[in-house]
């Protein structure tokens, strides 16, 4: 119950975090490009990469958060929208490949040539035109969530049988996107790209561009979850998390209200995937793996879910942390992560923010309290409640911060 | 019985759970500006009667008419409230994450789609009505606290604060005092009553001095039905009220 | 054609004509002596034929030997020998009497080498001369071997063999084998005809595959009646296919009810989203492996029983480490499933790196015990055993579960626990005892699903990975928290996906049952077996 | 505030850049070593195949280093574990190569990971060698391909079972799972079939999904296609996990080798080891090499091997030959060029030639395939596989099938002046088909 005592802090957080990732735009490239490889001051291109990715991975995060942290939608399909928008961002990265194909088929790719296909499948027209693979990718996992979310919270499935669907869902695509019949180059995905608006993709100042493409973009993002949250629309969607049935008996229609944000996230995701396949290489179905999407919810939850740095943050450390891992501790580093994921869910049950913000609780409550007196309020302020570990609630309630709880009977 | 002249009309209503008859042909009118208190045992279908008028759940059979001419069963929840009908529940629900001013801000009666409030800013008339009702729930130095520090009785306050925003024509107010002082009860039978006088209010309630404080006419209910309907001298006097209650 | 078979002919017709003058045993051993020195496949399968035309049992030995692989030369004296692997030595014995003959180190003998071709070749000739054997068993595997290698030469022999007959069902065998050598015969169509009856009775594949071909190679009213008993038999399939769609959906229901079974506790009636669930049937599937390690090396003879063996160890194993996670992450997420799913996944990760430390990331081999191998047939729908047993294991361990929820007091406590926390601690009831049992209980049956998995999946540190979508599949399409929906969820699942595999692909098939799901769920939003009224929400 | 405000700066640019820093710290190579990078999944679904190729190469390094390691310096693995995370194969590439500056890389074992990480050797000039059969279609200036190319498995395998010892099989079921290497391999063997006369009617080609494992269907559709009267065979392409329910179905089922037989691309002495062969034996696969082949330094290699990994029951594969093989070409390349840089070895590597462990020598080829004896093999009851056949000569790995339209026309020749990985010798150019 901590919302509004960080809500003092938020607002000035929400602009460090915009104006970091500003900065990181500017110097980050400029540290690639400009200063010599021998300098300490200078960023590795693969560091620029791989910082890169990690952007596309916070993005996506924060679009988890959105309609977990902030509507309690747990999505466990989110991958699906992610890989939605690289696929599109992908044919388009393919056409323009052209006849540099080791084939040298002009129009079709190179995994249609030894498949046999004759033609271009018509779901390839229009990628050779960027503007047309933009929309894109904001159409496609847009409208997919729109359809899927009419659906389903037309229907009230919530809790975790909305969460399993989203799991099927996801499913479902990766098992179609494996399918060589679907035009989408199967297991092997989409690969070998050429150029992106007409610049090389493996040039360093490409790179540096899309790495500054996603700090911008995330930068963005992180304003636009800001204002929707601090929407009456954003208050709105946390009084839905927190009492569907309340909003309802208001008059407001609940399933509008999740559709909204569940739209708004698929595109986020959608976008991230966009940012994220040039800076690859590579897209396939294996970004749809179930997995993939749950790993989302712990990067989210490892930062702090219902803030939005939190998950930023999360996906952050927890990125670097793998790629870490994997290369210091090859055999064990399934341990490491293993072991973190289960600390962090008992040590810090609110994320890293969450536990920062707790931990300077009381500090705050006292500021808070300050700034309640000035405001003419009664000073009458509790503690913020520790974070307890409700052992007494029954299992089968949905979470302690969701809404409806679920006797699983 | 002419439908025109009731804000809710009830006939022949009934709906069953995995063969469990829960309201059993209920049939209930509420004259306009009418307060009604309801009362019956546990089980009796008190709770089961307002899901159905607010439209969650849909009746097996029967007429639910609101205003003498709307089919309150052709509509779902959001459309039923948007029509005037306010629903407090049993167990106070309000949203614990949020102030006790975003609380009522939410329910203020305005348009309901999602744009209008994803760009919505407060006019200075919201602000006055949020005062007001402030006023009225004597929460008005409270505002800016989340509303999970309230009390009991105050979240109580405060989700009849939310259908006071909302401008019903009706309220359904489902066990207003449960865990209330003997003074907060009071309080409250003073609050619903100015209430009354321009709402029509419906009030299902176990406490029979609140209900005595109420003053209003009295329906038991029993087994999904009717079993009495007066007076609460009436009503009490009632034998087969007495037997239900005090049991065989 | 084939030049085997050309032989075959040839040397079969010898057999025929000469077969009463039996051969002396020097004879026998100058032909076996020359497979030391035949060369390729083609030139041992000439031996062979050699063999086999002397229409003595006595060359059973041998050729049954190098049919296995079991048949030597030795280096040194060019001398051919049976031998039986012994580590790094071979125990010889003599071809034709079997006698202990020494043993020698693996480099100093080469052994000959067949293949499927020459197998064939082996068993062909074995079957005719297995027609008289005492075993029947033997004897229905001569008539079923004459029978798919039908051959004109081969009338005579089984005309004998049916005099002989007393089992009336190889006698109805050995009269279909005939059957299908007077169609490759020259013998007049009155006789083809009646043959073709006689095949067309018989109505399975088989029979098909052999009409077929003889359609295709004779005239008029044999072809016709082989047209005719065709489209018959067809028919008759096509219902039959139908019934083996039913037993493959049910079987893999079966399956995927195991898979599920033991999550319907820990998730179902718990609220544990628990993605560990699938290493728990892993940890079932290696112990499995680890008792038949332990059987093999140390008691052999108790190889059948191993899986009887696992199953107690499975559940305990599990159990064990269900045990350990309740108490040591769980119980502090009780309320807060959603962290649950976190911190199972977590250990999920751990529990897969450490069986692939331990164990290594390759599959282990675990065994189908003797009762659990091949299959029977019911009509024409062959029923694999090991699938039957999984069938009847799964039923079981859901009446098992059931009882002990329904009508033990255990249960009954964790029912109690499940509906209410606080009456039930109020009433006695030591909640966390119940809860930690609970979870135990959920995580002991997956390892015993491990262990029948094991039987029919690979046995690595992936295996739980492979189930855990489905399991949570079934059981939210079942209703979360109720066996019952389970069940019918894990066999409707299971049938639906096998109706469309024929027609979608298995790709397609099981995209549109997770899409059914999806739609499903719109329909039901709370799962088959949900619970209607009002205490679903507060 | 401004506690607040330093310590959220200090975390957030914290998990920004020391995400990066913390790998970016460039591992103080020794100058005295020579670094090679080992990326194979050490974790996820492949690392049931490809933890035993690290183990292999290490043990190789571990050799060679014994034998006084290579231009007068030790020779260092780098392990990394991409996770069978085909994104992360590239980034993994781009750590070794750029923060670990190896010399070459080992490694990949699906196509997909080698296709992520193809741009990254190119752009950043390393090399691969790449140890498993393939579905060819590529030929790149930076990668070897040490594991057999279509001609070097399938079509050598296809001829065996059309001829009189193979069973003069008539009747075809290409049996695969749904990804580019079966579907590129039976459109080869459809073309080929075709070519050899095989009727359309009498190919039944059908995938299923990775991982699969409920085979009932599959298996009786097989058992109906083959009772058509004619001889029928299976070539399998099915992938790793799924071939353990596969054969375990076809056993139960009672399809036998001597009336159907199953020849497998995909299955070697590892796959076999987590199954109970007995009812499988004379089930085929076609491979370059077999644990059972009896040669001295086969022997010795698995005498090594057994030694290295302390454990006498691991089987050894083909493609831990073709690491053999690959690591002791790079290593003569090396010494040939007299340094570990890229171009260099890249040049110098044409025309090594090795022993291989099947009595033979492998020759790296212009087109960056070697020359291997393709050896069939029929499956044992010890789980081990007996060869029934084997290539007369060596094959030279084609990568352009010349049984697929598009390809026919291309080759790859990487010595100057040629230097193409896609010659078309039709039109005489550099670049595939070109516009046509």
């Amino acid at each position: 119950m901590s919302g509004r005592f960080f809500a003092a802090g938020a607002d000035r957080r929400i602009a460090i975090t915009i104006f970091i990732l500003l900065a990181a735009a500017v110097i980050v490239p400029l540290l690639n490009l400009a200063v010599s490889p021998t300098s300490t001051f200078y960023v590795p291109s693969y560091i620029v990469a791989l910082t890169g990715k990690y952007l596309c991975y916070a993005l996506l995060a924060l679009a988890l958060d959105l309609v977990w942290g902030y509507c309690g939608i747990l999505s466990l399909g989110h991958g699906a929208f992610f890989a939605l928008g690289g696929y599109a961002m992908g044919m388009y990265l393919m056409r323009q490949i052209g006849s540099r194909g080791v084939y040298g088929n002009p129009i079709l790719p190179d995994f249609m040539v030894f498949l046999n296909y004759k033609e271009l499948p018509w779901f390839w027209y229009g990628f050779d035109h960027f503007w047309f693979a933009g929309l894109m990718v904001l159409a496609v996992p847009g409208l997919l969530a729109f359809v899927f979310g009419w659906f389903a919270f037309r229907s009230r499935v919530t809790g975790v049988y909305l969460s399993i669907i989203t799991q099927a869902m996801t499913y479902a695509l990766l098992l179609a996107f494996f399918r060589n019949d679907m035009g989408f180059g199967g297991n092997n995905g989409l690969t070998d790209f050429k150029d992106i608006l007409g610049f090389n993709v493996q040039a360093d100042a490409t790179r540096s561009a899309l790495f500054a493409a996603s700090a911008v973009t995330l930068a963005l993002a992180v304003f636009v979850t800001w204002a929707i949250v601090g929407s009456k629309y954003g208050k709105l969607l946390m009084a839905v998390r927190d009492a569907e049935s309340r909003t309802r008996f208001l008059g407001w229609r609940a399933e509008n209200v999740k559709l909204f944000a569940f739209t708004v996230s698929a595109v986020m995701a959608g976008i991230a995937g966009a940012l994220y396949v040039p800076q690859v290489g590579i897209i396939n179905p294996g970004e749809f793996e179930p997995a993939n999407s749950i790993e989302v919810v712990v990067w989210a939850a490892v930062g702090g879910r219902g803030t939005i740095v939190g998950p930023i943050i999360g996906a952050l450390l927890v990125n670097a942390g793998k790629s870490w891992f994997t290369g210091v501790l090859p055999e064990f580093w399934l341990f490491a992560l293993g072991g973190l994921f289960v600390a962090v869910t008992l040590l810090l049950p609110k994320g890293i923010i969450g536990m920062w913000d707790s931990w300077r609780g009381n500090a705050r409550a006292l500021r808070a309290a300050s700034i309640a007196e000035e405001a003419g309020t009664d000073a009458d302020v509790t503690p913020p409640a520790k974070i307890v570990r409700s052992a007494a609630t029954k299992p089968g309630d949905w979470s302690a911060a969701s809404p409806e709880p679920q006797p699983a009977e | 019985m002419s439908k025109s002249n009731t804000i809710l009309y009830l006939d022949g209503v009934s709906v069953s759970f995995d063969g469990f008859r829960a309201i059993n042909s209920l049939s209930l009118v509420l004259d306009k500006g009418e307060m009604r208190a309801i009362i019956g045992p546990n089980g009796a279908g008190k709770t089961t009667m307002m899901d159905i008028v607010t439209g969650k759940t849909r009746p097996d059979e029967g007429e639910v008419f609101f205003d003498g001419q709307v089919d309150l069963t052709k509509h779902d929840e959001a459309e039923i409230a948007m029509m005037g009908i306010g629903r407090k529940f049993q167990k106070p629900t309000v949203f614990e994450s949020h102030t006790i001013e975003e609380n009522l801000m939410l329910a203020l009666k305005g348009p309901r789609s999602i744009f209008p409030a994803l760009f919505h800013r407060r006019s200075t008339a919201e602000t006055r009505q949020i005062d007001d009702i402030l006023g009225i729930i004597r929460l008005g130095d409270k505002r800016n606290e989340l509303a999970a520090n309230l009390s009991h009785g105050q979240k109580q306050w405060l989700e009849i604060g939310m259908l006071l925003a909302q401008d019903p024509k009706l309220l359904l107010v489902d066990e207003p005092v449960a865990g209330m002082t003997d003074a907060e009860t009071e309080e409250t039978a003073r609050l619903l009553k100015d209430i009354a006088r321009d709402h029509s209010v419906i009030v299902v309630e176990h406490d029979m001095h609140f209900v005595r404080e109420l003053g209003v006419k009295v329906t038991c209910l029993h087994e999904g039905s009717v079993l009495s309907e007066g007076t609460l001298d009436f009503v009490s006097a009632d034998e087969r009220v007495v037997e239900v209650y005090l049991g065989r | 054609m084939n030049l085997f078979r050309a032989i075959g002919l040839t040397l079969l017709f010898l057999l025929a004509t000469l077969s009463s003058s039996g051969a002396s045993e020097a004879d026998l051993r100058g032909i076996i002596a020359k497979f030391a020195t035949a060369k390729g496949f083609s030139e041992i399968g000439a031996v062979v034929h050699e063999l086999a035309a002397i229409g003595d049992p006595a060359v059973e030995r041998p050729l049954a030997a190098l049919a296995d692989g079991n048949l030597y030369v030795r280096k040194v004296d060019s001398l051919v020998f049976a031998g039986k692997e012994a580590g790094e030595t071979v125990q010889l014995s003599d071809p034709l009497s079997g006698e202990a003959s020494g043993e020698a180190a693996k480099d100093d003998i080469t052994k000959i080498k067949v293949n499927n071709t020459l197998r064939r070749v082996i068993r062909d000739a074995l079957g005719t001369l297995t027609l008289g054997a005492k075993d029947p068993a033997v004897r229905i595997a001569a008539a079923d071997t004459m029978f798919k290698t039908p051959d004109a030469a081969n009338i005579g022999p089984l005309d004998t063999a049916i005099a002989n007959e007393s089992v009336a069902s190889v006698k109805a065998l050995l009269e279909q084998a005939r059957a299908a050598s007077v169609l490759v015969s020259d013998r007049p169509d009155a006789d083809k005809l009646a043959a073709v009856a006689l095949i067309g009775a018989r109505g399975d594949r088989d029979a098909v595959s052999l009409l077929t071909s003889v359609e295709a190679n004779s005239a008029d009213a044999v072809k016709q009646a082989a047209t005719a008993a065709i489209a018959n038999i067809n028919s008759t399939l096509a219902f039959w296919d139908a019934g083996q769609n039913i037993w493959y959906g049910i079987s893999l229901g079966s399956v995927l009810l195991l898979a599920a079974i033991g999550l319907a506790i820990t998730f179902g009636v718990m609220g544990v989203i628990n993605m560990a669930h699938g290493e728990m049937v892993m940890l079932g599937a290696y112990t499995t492996f680890v008792v038949q390690q332990v059987i093999r090396t140390s008691f052999p003879d108790l190889f059948d029983w191993s899986l009887v063996i696992a199953l107690p160890l499975a559940f305990l194993v599990s159990a064990l480490v269900g045990l350990i996670i309740e108490r040591g992450v769980i119980r502090f997420l009780y309320g807060r499933p959603l962290e649950t799913l976190l911190a199972t996944w977590g250990v999920s990760l751990i529990l897969q790196q450490a069986v692939r430390s331990i164990f290594g990331p390759t599959n282990q081999e675990v065994g189908n015990p003797s009762w659990m191998s091949g299959s029977f047939n019911v009509g024409q729908l062959a029923i694999t055993w090991n699938r039957l047993w999984i069938l009847v294991f799964a039923l079981t361990v859901f009446a098992v579960l059931l009882y002990v929820m329904k009508r033990t007091p255990w249960g009954l406590q964790m029912r109690a626990v499940t509906a209410n926390r606080r009456m039930a601690a109020s009433m006695g009831i030591r909640t966390p005892w119940v809860d930690a049992l609970t979870f135990a209980l959920g995580s002991g049956i997956a390892g015993i699903a491990g262990v029948a998995l094991s039987q029919i999946d690979n046995v690595s540190p992936n295996l739980g990975r492979g189930y855990i979508i489905d399991s949570f599949m079934v059981v939210v399409f079942g209703g979360v928290g109720n066996l019952w929906g389970t069940l019918v969820g894990a066999f409707s699942l299971g049938i639906v996906n096998k109706f469309l595999e024929p027609y979608a692909g298995a790709v397609l098939g099981k995209i549109v049952v997770l899409v059914l799901i999806i739609l499903f769920i719109q329909k039901r939003p709370r799962g088959l077996f949900a619970l209607k009224g009002r205490a679903v929400e507060a | 505030m401004r506690g607040n405000f330093s310590t959220i700066t200090k975390m957030f640019s914290a998990s920004v850049v020391a995400a990066g820093l913390l790998m970016s710290a460039p591992a103080k190579a020794a100058d005295d070593t020579i670094k090679v990078g080992i990326l194979h999944s050490l974790s996820g679904t492949m690392a049931i195949s490809e933890t035993t190729l690290k183990d292999a190469m290490l043990m190789l390094i571990d050799e060679q280093n014994a034998k006084g390691g290579l231009l007068g310096k030790k020779l260092e693995a780098v392990v990394v574990d991409p996770a069978s995370n085909w994104p992360l194969f590239a980034e993994k590439a781009r750590e070794l190569i750029s923060k670990d500056k190896v010399a070459a890389v080992f490694g990949c074992w699906t196509s997909v990971s080698r296709k992520s990480v193809l741009p990254v050797f190119s752009e950043l000039d390393n090399i691969l060698f790449y140890p498993v059969q393939y579905e060819g279609e590529e030929s790149e200036r930076n990668v070897f391909y040490t594991g057999a190319a279509p001609n070097q498995q399938a079509i050598p395998a296809v001829d065996y079972l059309m001829s009189e010892d193979g069973g003069s099989v008539k009747r075809w079921v290409l049996e695969g799972t749904d990804y580019v290497y079966p579907r590129t391999t039976n459109k080869i063997l459809e073309a080929y079939l075709k070519a050899k006369g095989v009727a359309a009617e009498d190919i039944m080609v059908n995938y299923t999904p990775f991982g699969f494992s409920d085979w009932q269907t599959e298996v009786s559709a097989i058992k109906k296609f083959g009772s058509a009267g004619k001889k029928t065979a299976v070539v399998s392409t099915v992938n790793g996990d799924a071939n353990v329910p596969f054969y375990k179905e076809l056993g139960n089922q009672g399809i036998k080798a001597e009336d159907i037989p199953v020849m497998a691309f995909s299955v070697g002495e590892e796959e076999l080891a987590g199954l109970d062969t007995a009812p499988l034996v004379g089930h085929l696969a076609a491979w370059n090499y077999f644990e059972s082949v009896d040669t001295p330094e086969n022997k010795k290699f698995i005498a090594d091997w057994h030694k290295f990994i302390k454990n006498d029951k691991r089987t050894t594969n083909d493609p831990m030959e073709a690491h053999y093989i690959g690591f002791n070409m790079w290593v003569k390349a090396v010494e040939k060029a007299g340094t570990t840089d890229p171009d260099k070895v890249i040049d110098a590597m044409i025309g090594v030639s090795v022993p291989n462990l099947t009595g033979g020598y492998s020759t790296m080829m212009p087109n960056h395939h070697i020359t291997k004896p393709v050896l069939i093999g029929e499956i044992q009851a010890d789980g081990q596989f007996e060869t029934v056949s084997r290539t007369p000569g060596l094959v030279m790995g084609d990568e352009w099938s010349d049984y697929l339209p598009d390809s026919k026309d291309l080759i790859s020749d990487w010595r100057a002046p040629l230097s193409c990985g896609n010659f078309n010798v039709a039109t005489g150019k550099c670049g595939g088909k070109g516009t046509n």
